[in-house]
This record gives structure tokens, C-alpha cells and sequence, in this order.
């Protein structure tokens, strides 16, 4: 479970003070029916600017995990520490992009992304700025006033998105941020994320099913087992962290990662 | 069932239903006494004494059929009638109207003019509300001196004893009795009828049909009622008893015998020697009065209102 | 092609027609998409003329029932006469009813603000409602008819007793439904909501109460009806002014044409009360599931 | 570590306890996920120690204000006097309070039942709904004391009319509470059903139905405790038995005792019944959002 | 817009009778606000038998398109027909799999699934079997009871799956329904569709973002321009219809399809 470094050539995290801690931590659901072990003694520390991703079959507990760094779910055992803290409730100083939208149904989409700003107390008129900005990073110029329902899946999934880094927080945690959008989107977004992050230095992790977004935009990859979920491996492709789209895709370390990543989920076959 | 004894279930006889107009007070205790005694059943008669929600309605439940007796003021019963309710009076009983002004003895009321600048309290609707102003008139008291404010019948007495009011209109054979009991304060009243103005007061109601198909019946009714309120007269303790006997939740027995010493003396049996029997001239005169004071817009002929039959032969 | 409605009402064999007027459609028709007054007034014409019509019935069967007499006027009178009353007591009624109708809506505005306050609190703290619950629902069932004597001798004749009436009786559909409302937000909202650091009170203002809103309005409905009841109970028990008081004095007289029309204006009053509580229905929650079907989509 | 309470309660900044209560849970403790009987006797101690306090206090305010003669006893007796009469009178109150038990049943039976049929008709029908809307609406803003006497005036004095009344009073609040939870199922479920070929009975049963239960339930819970009122109204104004009737009676001869005992036990109809819809409720839709954070999540 | 065979060695599509026969489709959505148009003149044709698999991006009216097959949305202009008959009305003779799962919260997953069963008024014993082997196929054992908001985001995805395939449809309307599956079961799925159509002859119409799933499972790929949604190119690429994950993926066929694709949707670099 040790990180397994697969190219030495460059050292990619510098050992900056941990940001998220989680130890030995095992979190079950219990119902009057039966008992879940969503996660088993899980293990993680995510250090200031990072991007790690997380990779793992369905319903391992990836989700579940995220909250837990969130201060979501209660009631799990072991440890988990954000910014050297016990999280003992739900955390602020950080931006989670939600697996489902969870969109106000009654807002538009502006009104929708500066939600974040209103309750944080933002200053409105850079909150405004900032949303523009983002409205048009994620094509949804004209679709300003437009309400959830009237909006295709894909667009719902980018106004989250937009919300969840609108007050450039310093931990974003990402559940499944483009599971909805077409192949030249996500690309885009992750392009976007890859900027963004190297910019603002910004702590991420980022729950993903796609092996290659894993890869292209993580410093470190987790790969999780299946239920009871637990760490079968990190891995540290070592890439460089500015990350042209075509070159990485086509670099070695890039291509090794994958594979040794679908070996672990089960995938045995090439292209995902 | 309020008032049927059991055993009088006797076969033969005719089931017959009374509604009062209000919740048994002592007023009634005459009629429990009946049952008790048997004179119902001597005419044939299984009575059962309902309660009433005040004597506008029980016309309505006469004119209904719903009940085949009424015990109703008549006032009301003169408004129903001219408003188109097919029944009619079969003998009013109390004929010196029990209407009047109560308040505590301490306030040293002796005469309407005394009433000037006070507050009194009124049931919008009922019989004594209508003509009020028209007493005070009578009396030479100008109607806008007097402060009537409007209180309903449940909450009168509580606003007289909590000083909300000054003075109430109501029965005073019936409610002084009973304030005096909660208060342990002496009331004293101003009757309408000492004071120039007598209404006829409550009495029997029956439906026109009824009185038609079966006049036998009515005239038994009457009969044993009136002799019920006549031995009832001799033997207030007794009709005391009957009542707490026969009457679920009846007021205390100490209440009951001063209502029932009260409601004998409004019998006023100097003008018409029986109980339930009454002259036309009592009924002009009530309907004159009522036409010429309150809302009351119908014809002032007491046949109308009123079948002098049955009370005839008493 | 088929209409929304069809699909709302889950219509899986729906009528012949919608093939016809899918076909009308196809071609496409002229004129479609007019927003002018005129077309306004079409919409309003179309929405309405069913009320009218069912009201026009019930007046003619009214009428009828009077006339041939099926039913004696003193219980119910004809039409005209109540009419008639109407019209020679216009001022007098038009007074009680301006009195009751402040009544009425002074209680409904205070149960509306105090219900919602009483459902937050309740909803916001276990204790509370452990406390509270037993104590309002208590409030409740308690007959108002039965308490309304001792509020008057408590507060006298005034204004006072019968809003307290008005509140008393309009009080608990608001908590009710406020309670479940704000229950019933979805709790990844609130999730949302806590990993924005967001105050109580703003998650409040944000999330729950918008939420919270289309079961609000069911009970702000019952609530409005039920206050102008609460009014009237108030002013059959100590009044000398407002339409419980015409009432009393109506039935105490065995008018019926005046407790008719006394009745009809009371029931006006709810009516009105209530349609403006559903206009502001509409304009506070259009983006409500229940309305969308005759908000969005149409084809030209 | 925080509890779901917390969470639900969007406590951004929660009591320092939180902590505490986490540090505990952390450090295993053992004897947790007992669902013995002592257990339960336990939750349910916890559940009801509060209203139980609270009645409590209640009748300790109640029985000082009587001892101290703060207000006339005629107006507020001493609890042990109501007491007194409760149990020297229990006979005659047994029965009466079944009669009006009876007819409250009925009543709110009939209600829910017309109630929800009624709703499906506005829900399924524009035709309907446009017709039949004024028409309920204006059964609803009717005061229901004033047509009292002529239900009694009509129907006798035996159950028929309390029962109407009590229909006619609870009637409303289940048709806006039904009509709002059927309009706010979600659209795409009926989609979802309308591809499934389902008949619209199927869809209403199967889909329609259980989801507008949660706001159905709220509409129950308010209706039952209105047919406790209808019931008592119908027997103000025409009944010799049942608890109205010995309303009339205690206020009619200023027994206060009597009053009071009779108002404690309509209020007590009315708690047990609305008790019992919460319970259907609790069994019907443990899956509703607005009871799951009792329900999931816990840790050992 | 003709077909582009890009393989004359199978001839992949036997000319069969046209099951959803759409024509000069457009679809406008108007509010007070503003007027989208989703689809503008959009014309296919689908035969029995056919896989056909539709990419493009994200708000282009894929969803649209299926919802308007099925009858489910009205107002549209142009021709839309299935099994011959003009689509006026929800159609019930088919399977259709939601972009969002649509379960019903109240209900546990075998419930879920089986309420296709019960609205169409199905053998109950026969129906159950199936639901079980559905659940077994999708890897939902041991979650038989559990309500919706108990699973993870793709364990309800795969309960909407088993809900679809239920009644065995003659046509199925699958609106991405692997997209929230991690790689392995994705993959899974994607074999277990592919046994499924070859097996029963069902005619598929699936909306993917997923390029390689796109050519995997489609006897035919639909690729759509960004809003307003037009189809810009129908491709063929000829593979056999019975195809091994790890054979098919580095079948030439395969890769000059997934490219060409990858090209019309902008997405310029190699691995998705
Ligand atoms: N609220 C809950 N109650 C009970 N069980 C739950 C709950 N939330 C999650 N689980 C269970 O925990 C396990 C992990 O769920 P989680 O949502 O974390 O999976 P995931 O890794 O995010 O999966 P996916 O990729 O499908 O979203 C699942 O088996 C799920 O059934
Ligand atoms: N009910 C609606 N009201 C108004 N506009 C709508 C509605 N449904 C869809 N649209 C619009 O139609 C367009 C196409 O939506 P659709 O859901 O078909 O896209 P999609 O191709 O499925 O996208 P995605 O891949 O993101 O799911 C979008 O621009 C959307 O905003
Ligand atoms: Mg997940
Ligand atoms: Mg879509």
C-alpha cells in the first residue's frame, strides 16, 4: 500500500504539510435489514497541493469516503483530520462537487452557482465576475436564467461544477465531477482542472471511473478494492504537472499507469 | 333519553318527544315530575325530554317534525310562524314573561332609569335583545344612554360576575339562581313585565299536521302537563327530587328549587286559572307589541299563532 | 403532440382526438404564440367560465328548489329575497363585512408568521418539539367554541378575542405543513448546503424555507378558510359589529334571507382569501413540479 | 462523530459537546446496538420525559392559578375538583366521550376517504378540477357552525348530522394536502411509468399514491383533529348525548368542573387520534426524507 | 449523411422492416424567457434488429431525441414513428433507462425492479426469476432490500438497467446508462448488452458519451453536432455482430471508427 512510484524520473510531491488525514478508518451503514462495511480500514493523507484521484469499483465506498472528509456522515471510527483538525462536523473551507447535482430547483443557473458566494458571504460583484467566468469555461453561455429541469444532464452536472469552484477554496473535493459530459467536454474540463489546480495551487481529490482522467489529472492515483472498500494501491505516474493533453496521453508513464490501473480494477482490456 | 323512565315504556302507549328550549333548569322540573308521577302515562304518553339549544331552534325542529313537542319562548315562536314555520303555540305556560334585567344587588338597581350610563350585556338574537330598547322607552329612558354590548348566552353570566357588565339580560328565574350560587352574591332583577311590558313567556309547541292528525294526542299532552305544573306548584320538593333523578346533570338541587319557586310564580295564574290556558287578549297584546318594538312583521292575529283549543277545557 | 396534460394524467390509452389534434398542430397554425390582451382575455375566459357555470347552476337549482317550494323559505329562502336583502342592507352589510374581514386576515397573517416561527423552532430543535408538540397539538383540540366565552370575559369585547380566535384556529395547519415542509427537503441539499459554511439561518432562507414552500401554501390555504371561521366564532360570542354578529342576530330573528346572505359574504370573504393566497402560490413557487405542466413547453 | 441531528440542523457551528460526544463514541463502547427491552423501555422513557414535563408543569401553573384563586373558580376550577368530577362522573363521561369517539371516527373516515377520492378526480380531471374547486372551496368557507342547525334541522338529532359536520369540517384539508402531494410527484416518474404502458390506475397506486403520501399525512393529522370539532358542534346544537352535548349542559348551569373535565377528554379524542394517524404514518413512509435521520446511520 | 460504410467486408445492416422511422424532427422549447431549440431537423431511421449508438455533446438533444421516440415529450415538429404507427402518446412497447435512475425512493431494489413486472401486468413468478438473474448480471446481490438512497450513485444506475431489460422489450431507449459505472463493470455491461441484443434480436438505441463504448456496442453510431442537435455523421463500422471485448478493441475496423468519431466530436487526442 506503499506508494509505488513508477517512474523516478521526477519527484512529484514535495512533502508539504498534510491536509487531509484519514487512518485506519472503517465506516459501516447500519439498517434494521443488514449491516454495509462501506469502508475498511482505510488509510490516506493528502498533503497541501495535491491532486489525488480515486479509482474504484461501484459502490466501494468512494462517495462515502468524500463525505467523510466533508464532515457529511457521521459516525464512522478511526481517524480523520482536515487541516490538523478532528472533522466533527461539516467542514467549510472547502468546495465538494456532489455526485448528483443537488441543484436548487427553483434557481436558475447563475442564481444556482452564486448560491456559494451568498452563503459564504462573498463579495458579491467578484462573485458575480467569477461566475461569468465559469459560465462560459463551461459553455453555458444563455442558459443564465435557465431553471434545473429545463437543463440536459451534462449541463446540470457543469453548474454544479462551476459552484464547487467559485470561491477557489483550498481543498476541492469532487465526486464524479464529469461523469455526465461527452468526451470533448470532460477533455475540456480537464484541461480547465489541470490549469486551475497548478494555478492556485489548490488541494484536490477527485473521485473518477474514467482510467485515463484518473491518470491525466492526478499527482497521485488510489485505486480501491470492491466492497468492504480498502486501498489496493497509489500510485505516483510522476508526470510533470503542467500537462499538455496530447503529449501526456502519449507519454509512457501515462500509458503504464493506465494499464497497471485497469489490471488492478479488473479491466483487463486495453482501451477503457 | 333524558326523562323516560324505563318501566314507562308501557305498550299502548304513544312515544312522544318534548325539546326544551334550552338545557334542563328548573323551570322544567314540573314536567320531570310528570313522568316521575305517571300523569303522561295516564294519557297514554311515553314522554322523553330532550335538551334544546335555545327556542328559535327548537320551533325549527317542531316545524321539522324532528321532535314532536316544543317548549319554546314566544317571542321566537311569533317570528317562526311569521316567517312561515308551520306550527303553532298549544298553551303558553309561563304567562307573566320571565325577560329581565339581573344584576348584583349591590348595584342598587331599583328602576330602568337606574340603568342609565350603565353596560349591559345581550344575546344578539334572542327575544329580550329585540325589545330591550323599546322597554327602556316605555320607562322614558332613552335607549342610547344605555350601553348594550353583545355577549352569547354561555358567556353572560361569567361577564356579569367578572364585572365586564354591569347588568345582563336574561331569565332571571332561571339565572339568578344560578349566579347567586357561583357568586355567593345576591342578584337582583328588573322583570320586563313589572315595568309596563308583558310578553307571553315559554309554553308548548306543536306542528300544524300534528295538531290536525291527532289532536287527541296534543290535547293529552297539554292536559298532563298542566297538571304536572299544578301538582308540580304544591309539591316543589318532590319536583326538586324528580328532577335531579330524571335529569342528567342537572343544576344543584338548591338551584333547582329556587328556579322552580320562580318559574311558579310567573305561572300567573290570576288572568287564566289553569296552566297552559290563555286569553286571546294576552296574545294581542304580546303580538301588538312585538309588532310595533322589533323585527316581528307579522300579522297580529292571535289565531294564527296560537290553537285556544286544547287549553280550553282545563 | 399529445398534450402535457395527457402525460400528467398518465392518460396510457388517452382519447381519440389527441391523434386529430396532434394532426392540427402539424400544420402549422397562424397566429399561435399571441400574448395580447386579447389572447389574455381568452385564457382568463376559458379558465373561469366552468366556475360560473357551476355557480349558475347552483344559483338555478337554488332558485328552483325555492320556487317550487320543495324546501319552506324560512329554511331556505328564494334568491330573490336574499337578494333583495342584500341590496336594502347594503350599507350595513358591507360594514360588518369590512369588520370581519380585518378580523380575519389580521388572524391569518399572525397564525401564518407565528405558525412558520413555531415550525422552525420545531423542527430546528429536538427539545422543542419534544416540549412544544404536546402543547400545540393540544391547543388544537381543544373546541374553539368551547374556550371562545372565557377569551371574551378575559379580553373583553374588542378586536382582541376575535383575532385571537382567528389565530388560534389557523395556527395549526400552518405548523403542520411547515413542519413537513421543511422535513422534507432533500438531504443532500442540506449537505450542500453545510460544506458551504452557511449559517443555520441562511440554509434557512436559502434552502428549507424555498423548499418548504409548496407545503406551506397547502396549509396557508386551510389556514385562510379556517381564519375567517375563527372570526365569526369570535363575534358570535361577544360582538356587536361583524358578520357572526349579523348571523346571530339573523338566525335569533329566524330571517332567513338575512343569514343568507350573511352566509354568502362570509363564504366571499374565504373565497377571496383564498384565491389571493393562490395567486401568491403561483407567483412565489412557478418552478414547483406541481406547476410546471402548464408553464413550459409548447410547440409552434 | 457529529450526529445526523446536527447535520440536519445545519449546525455550522455546533455545541463544543460535539466533540466530547465524538471523543466518546471513538473510544468503543461496549453494550451499543442493544435493542433488548430494556432498551426500548429506555428510547421510549427518553422520547416521552419531555411532554411529560411539560403537561407537568401545565397542570402545576393550573392547580397554583386555582389555589391561589388568580382567577374565579367558576372560570377556572382547581384541578382536583375537574378530577373530582372525572372520577364521580366517570360513568356518564365514559359514555359520552365513546359516543363522540364514534362519530369522530366516522367522520374522519368518510373525510379521508371522499377526501382523496375527491382529490384524484381534480388531479385526473382539468374538467373536474375547474367545476369542482369553487364548489369545495366554498363547502369549506362556510362556516360550519352556522349551517350546523340546519343539518340538525334536517337530519334529526340522531348520528347522521355530527357525522356530516364532522365530514364536512375535515373534508378540506385532505383534498389541498392530497392535491398537492399528487401534482408534486416528480415528472419523470410518470414517465417512467407512462413507458411501462401502465394504466393510469397502476400509476396512481403504484407511483402517484405513495408519493404524495407525505403530504397527504400532514393533511390527516390536521383533518382528524377538526373532526373532534365537527363532531362536538354537531352535538352542540342538537344531540342529547356525547361530549357537546354535556358542553351545553356544564356551561348551561356554570359547572366548571364538569366543563373542564369535558374539554380534557374531547382534547384527549383528539390527541389519541392524531397519535394514531402519526403512528400510520410512521409505518406507511419510514422512507420518507423527512424521517430518515432516525432511521440510518449509526456507528459501533 | 448517408450511412459512411467504412468497411464493405460485412454487410452489417440486413434490410429489415423500420421500427422508429424519425423525419425532419425539430424540437423547440419555449419559456417566457427564451426559445431552445434542441433539435433541428433531424432524420433516422432505425430496423429491427439494429444497435444504433448516439454520441455528441453534451445539451445536444440526445436525451431529447429518446424521450421523443417514446412519445414522452410533446410539441415537436416533423415525423416520428415506431413500429409504423405515429407516436402521439407514451409508447409501452419498449424499455427505456433513464439518464437519472427515476427509482422509487420508497421501494428496495428487487421492488424497483420488478414494478416494471407489475405495471405491465407480468407473470410474477417468471418476472421475479428474471429480476434475481438481473441481479446477479449487474452485481446488486445482497442489496435485494435496500432502498435507492442507500446505494451508490451507480448501483442505482444498474437497478434502472434491470428495470429496463425486465420484460425483455422488443425496442430498449437506454439514455447513458453505464455512465456512472466504474470501467470494470462498464466493460461488463457492455458484454452482457452486446450477449443480450445478438441473443434476443431486441432493436437498441443508446445515447453514450463513452467513444469506444459507442463503437463497441453499436451496429450503427449516430454522432450529433452541439445544440441545435443535428446528426452529423451515421457510421458503419462493420464489425461482426458477435464481438470479444479484447478482440474487437484492437480490430482496425474498431480504431479507424473510434477515431473518426473522437474526430467529429472535436476531441482531438487518441484515448478518450
Ligand atoms: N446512507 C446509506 N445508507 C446505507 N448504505 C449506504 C449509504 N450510503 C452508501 N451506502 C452503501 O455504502 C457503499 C458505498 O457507497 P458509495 O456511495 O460510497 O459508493 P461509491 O464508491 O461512491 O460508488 P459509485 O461509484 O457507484 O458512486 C454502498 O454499498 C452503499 O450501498
Ligand atoms: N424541459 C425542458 N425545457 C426547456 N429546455 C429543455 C428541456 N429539456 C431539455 N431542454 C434543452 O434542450 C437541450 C437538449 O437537452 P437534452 O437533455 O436532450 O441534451 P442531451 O443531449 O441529453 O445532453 P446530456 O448529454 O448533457 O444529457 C438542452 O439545451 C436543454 O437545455
Ligand atoms: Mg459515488
Ligand atoms: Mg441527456
Amino acid at each position: 500500500m506503499a506508494a509505488t512510484v513508477l517512474d523516478g524520473a521526477t519527484t512529484p510531491s514535495v512533502a508539504t504539510d498534510p491536509i487531509i488525514e484519514v487512518e485506519n478508518l472503517t465506516m459501516r451503514f447500519r439498517s434494521k435489514r443488514s449491516e454495509t462495511v462501506a469502508l475498511d480500514d482505510v488509510s490516506l493523507t493528502v498533503r497541501a497541493g495535491e491532486f489525488v484521484t480515486i479509482a474504484g469499483p461501484s459502490g466501494c465506498g468512494k462517495s462515502t469516503l468524500l463525505k467523510l472528509v466533508a464532515g457529511l456522515t457521521p459516525g464512522f471510527e478511526g481517524k480523520v483530520h482536515l487541516y490538523g483538525a478532528p472533522v466533527t462536523r461539516p467542514q467549510r473551507d472547502i468546495g465538494f462537487a456532489f455526485q448528483r447535482s443537488a441543484l436548487l430547483e427553483w434557481r436558475g443557473v447563475r442564481k444556482n452557482i452564486l448560491l456559494q458566494a451568498e452563503m459564504r458571504g462573498m463579495d458579491r460583484r467578484l462573485a458575480q465576475r467569477r461566475a461569468d467566468h465559469l459560465i462560459e469555461l463551461t459553455g453555458l453561455t444563455g442558459f443564465e436564467k435557465a431553471l434545473p429541469h429545463e437543463l440536459s444532464g451534462g449541463m446540470q452536472q457543469r453548474v454544479a461544477l462551476c459552484r464547487a469552484l467559485l470561491h477557489e477554496p483550498r481543498v476541492l473535493l469532487m465526486d464524479e465531477p464529469f461523469g455526465a459530459l461527452d468526451a470533448l467536454t470532460r477533455e475540456q474540463m480537464n484541461v480547465e482542472m489541470n490549469r486551475i489546480w497548478r494555478e492556485t495551487g489548490t488541494t484536490v481529490v477527485l473521485v473518477t471511473h474514467s482510467v485515463p482522467e484518473a491518470v491525466y489529472l492526478g499527482s497521485r492515483i488510489v485505486v480501491m478494492s470492491p466492497r468492504p472498500g480498502r486501498i489496493v494501491e497509489t500510485l505516483e505516474p510522476g508526470l510533470p504537472d503542467e500537462r499538455d493533453y496530447g503529449t501526456t496521453l502519449r507519454d509512457p508513464r501515462f500509458t503504464r499507469a493506465a494499464e497497471r490501473i485497469r489490471g488492478l480494477l479488473g479491466a483487463t482490456h486495453t482501451p477503457e | 333519553s333524558a326523562g323516560g323512565t324505563p318501566d314507562s315504556a308501557a305498550e299502548g302507549n304513544a312515544a312522544v318527544t318534548v325539546t326544551l328550549n334550552w338545557v334542563p333548569y328548573g323551570e322544567h322540573a314540573p314536567l320531570y315530575y310528570g313522568v316521575e308521577q305517571g300523569f303522561f302515562e295516564e294519557e297514554g304518553i311515553d314522554l322523553t325530554i330532550q335538551p334544546g339549544n335555545g327556542s328559535g331552534n327548537t320551533v325549527q325542529q317542531v316545524a321539522q317534525r324532528n321532535t314532536d313537542f316544543g317548549w319554546s319562548d314566544t317571542p321566537p315562536l311569533a317570528n317562526g310562524i311569521s316567517s312561515g314555520m308551520p306550527v303553532r303555540s298549544v298553551g303558553v305556560f309561563l304567562q307573566t314573561g320571565p325577560s329581565s334585567v339581573e344584576f348584583f344587588a349591590d348595584q342598587g338597581i331599583t328602576e330602568p332609569a337606574d340603568l342609565v350610563g350603565k353596560t349591559v350585556g345581550g344575546t344578539p338574537g334572542d327575544a329580550m335583545y329585540g325589545t330591550f330598547p323599546a322597554w327602556l322607552e316605555l320607562n322614558g329612558v332613552d335607549p342610547a344612554d344605555v350601553k348594550v354590548v353583545n355577549v352569547d348566552a354561555a358567556g353572560k353570566i361569567a361577564a356579569l360576575i367578572e364585572g365586564k357588565v354591569d347588568a345582563i339580560q336574561g331569565f332571571h328565574h332561571d339565572q339568578a339562581p344560578t349566579i347567586e350560587n357561583q357568586s355567593g352574591e345576591e342578584v337582583d332583577a328588573l322583570p320586563f313585565a313589572d315595568f309596563g311590558m308583558n310578553l307571553l313567556g315559554t309554553g308548548l309547541v306543536a306542528n300544524e299536521s300534528m295538531i290536525q292528525e291527532d289532536p287527541e294526542l296534543v290535547e293529552a299532552m297539554v292536559r298532563a302537563t298542566s297538571r304536572s305544573f299544578l301538582e308540580a306548584a304544591d309539591n316543589q320538593d318532590a319536583a326538586v327530587k324528580a328532577m335531579a333523578a330524571g335529569a342528567e346533570q342537572a343544576p344543584e338541587e338548591s338551584v333547582l328549587s329556587a328556579q322552580l319557586a320562580a318559574t311558579i310564580e310567573l305561572l300567573n295564574l290570576e288572568e287564566a286559572p289553569v296552566p297552559g290556558t290563555n286569553t286571546e287578549e294576552q296574545w294581542t297584546d304580546t303580538l301588538t307589541f312585538l309588532s310595533e318594538n322589533t323585527d316581528f312583521d307579522g300579522e297580529v292575529a292571535p289565531t294564527e299563532y296560537w290553537d285556544a283549543t286544547f287549553g280550553e277545557d282545563l | 403532440m399529445t398534450t402535457t396534460e395527457d402525460l400528467r394524467a398518465d392518460s396510457s390509452d388517452g382519447p381519440p382526438t389527441a391523434t386529430a389534434r396532434a394532426t392540427a398542430k402539424d400544420t402549422a397554425v397562424p397566429g399561435r404564440g399571441r400574448t395580447s390582451a386579447w389572447g389574455q382575455a381568452v385564457r382568463l375566459a376559458d379558465a373561469s367560465w366552468r366556475p360560473l357555470v357551476v355557480l349558475g347552476l347552483l344559483f338555478a337549482g337554488w332558485w328552483f328548489v325555492a320556487w317550487r317550494e320543495l324546501v319552506p323559505a324560512y329554511l331556505i329562502p328564494s334568491p330573490g329575497a336574499v337578494l333583495e336583502t342584500m341590496v336594502s342592507e347594503r350599507a350595513m352589510l358591507l360594514e360588518h363585512t369590512w369588520v370581519t374581514t380585518v378580523e380575519t386576515v389580521l388572524g391569518f397573517v399572525i397564525a401564518a408568521v407565528v405558525g412558520v416561527a413555531t415550525a422552525v423552532l420545531l423542527v430546528y430543535s429536538k427539545t422543542a418539539e419534544k416540549s412544544l408538540y404536546p402543547l400545540i397539538l393540544f391547543a388544537q383540540v381543544i373546541p374553539k367554541i368551547a374556550i371562545a366565552p372565557i377569551l371574551v370575559v378575559w379580553f373583553g369585547f374588542g378586536l382582541t378575542p376575535k383575532i385571537i380566535l382567528a389565530v388560534l384556529i389557523a395556527f395549526f395547519p400552518v405548523v403542520v405543513s411547515a413542519v413537513a415542509g421543511l422535513r422534507s427537503v432533500d438531504p443532500e441539499l442540506l449537505e450542500m448546503s453545510a460544506t458551504m459554511g452557511a449559517s443555520r439561518w441562511r440554509t434557512f432562507v436559502k434552502i428549507r424555507f424555498p423548499g418548504a414552500l409548496p407545503q406551506l401554501m397547502s396549509g396557508l390555504k386551510v389556514a385562510v378558510t379556517l381564519a375567517v371561521v375563527g372570526a365569526v366564532v369570535g363575534e358570535f360570542v361577544g360582538a356587536d359589529r361583524g358578520l357572526g354578529f349579523v348571523l346571530l342576530l339573523a338566525s335569533g330573528n329566524l330571517d332567513a334571507p338575512l343569514l343568507f346572505a350573511d352566509l354568502i359574504l362570509m363564504s366571499l370573504i374565504g373565497v377571496v382569501l383564498f384565491v389571493l393566497v393562490e395567486l401568491a402560490e403561483h407567483l412565489l413557487i412557478p418552478w414547483h413540479a406541481s406547476r410546471r405542466g402548464s408553464v413550459v413547453l409548447a410547440a409552434s
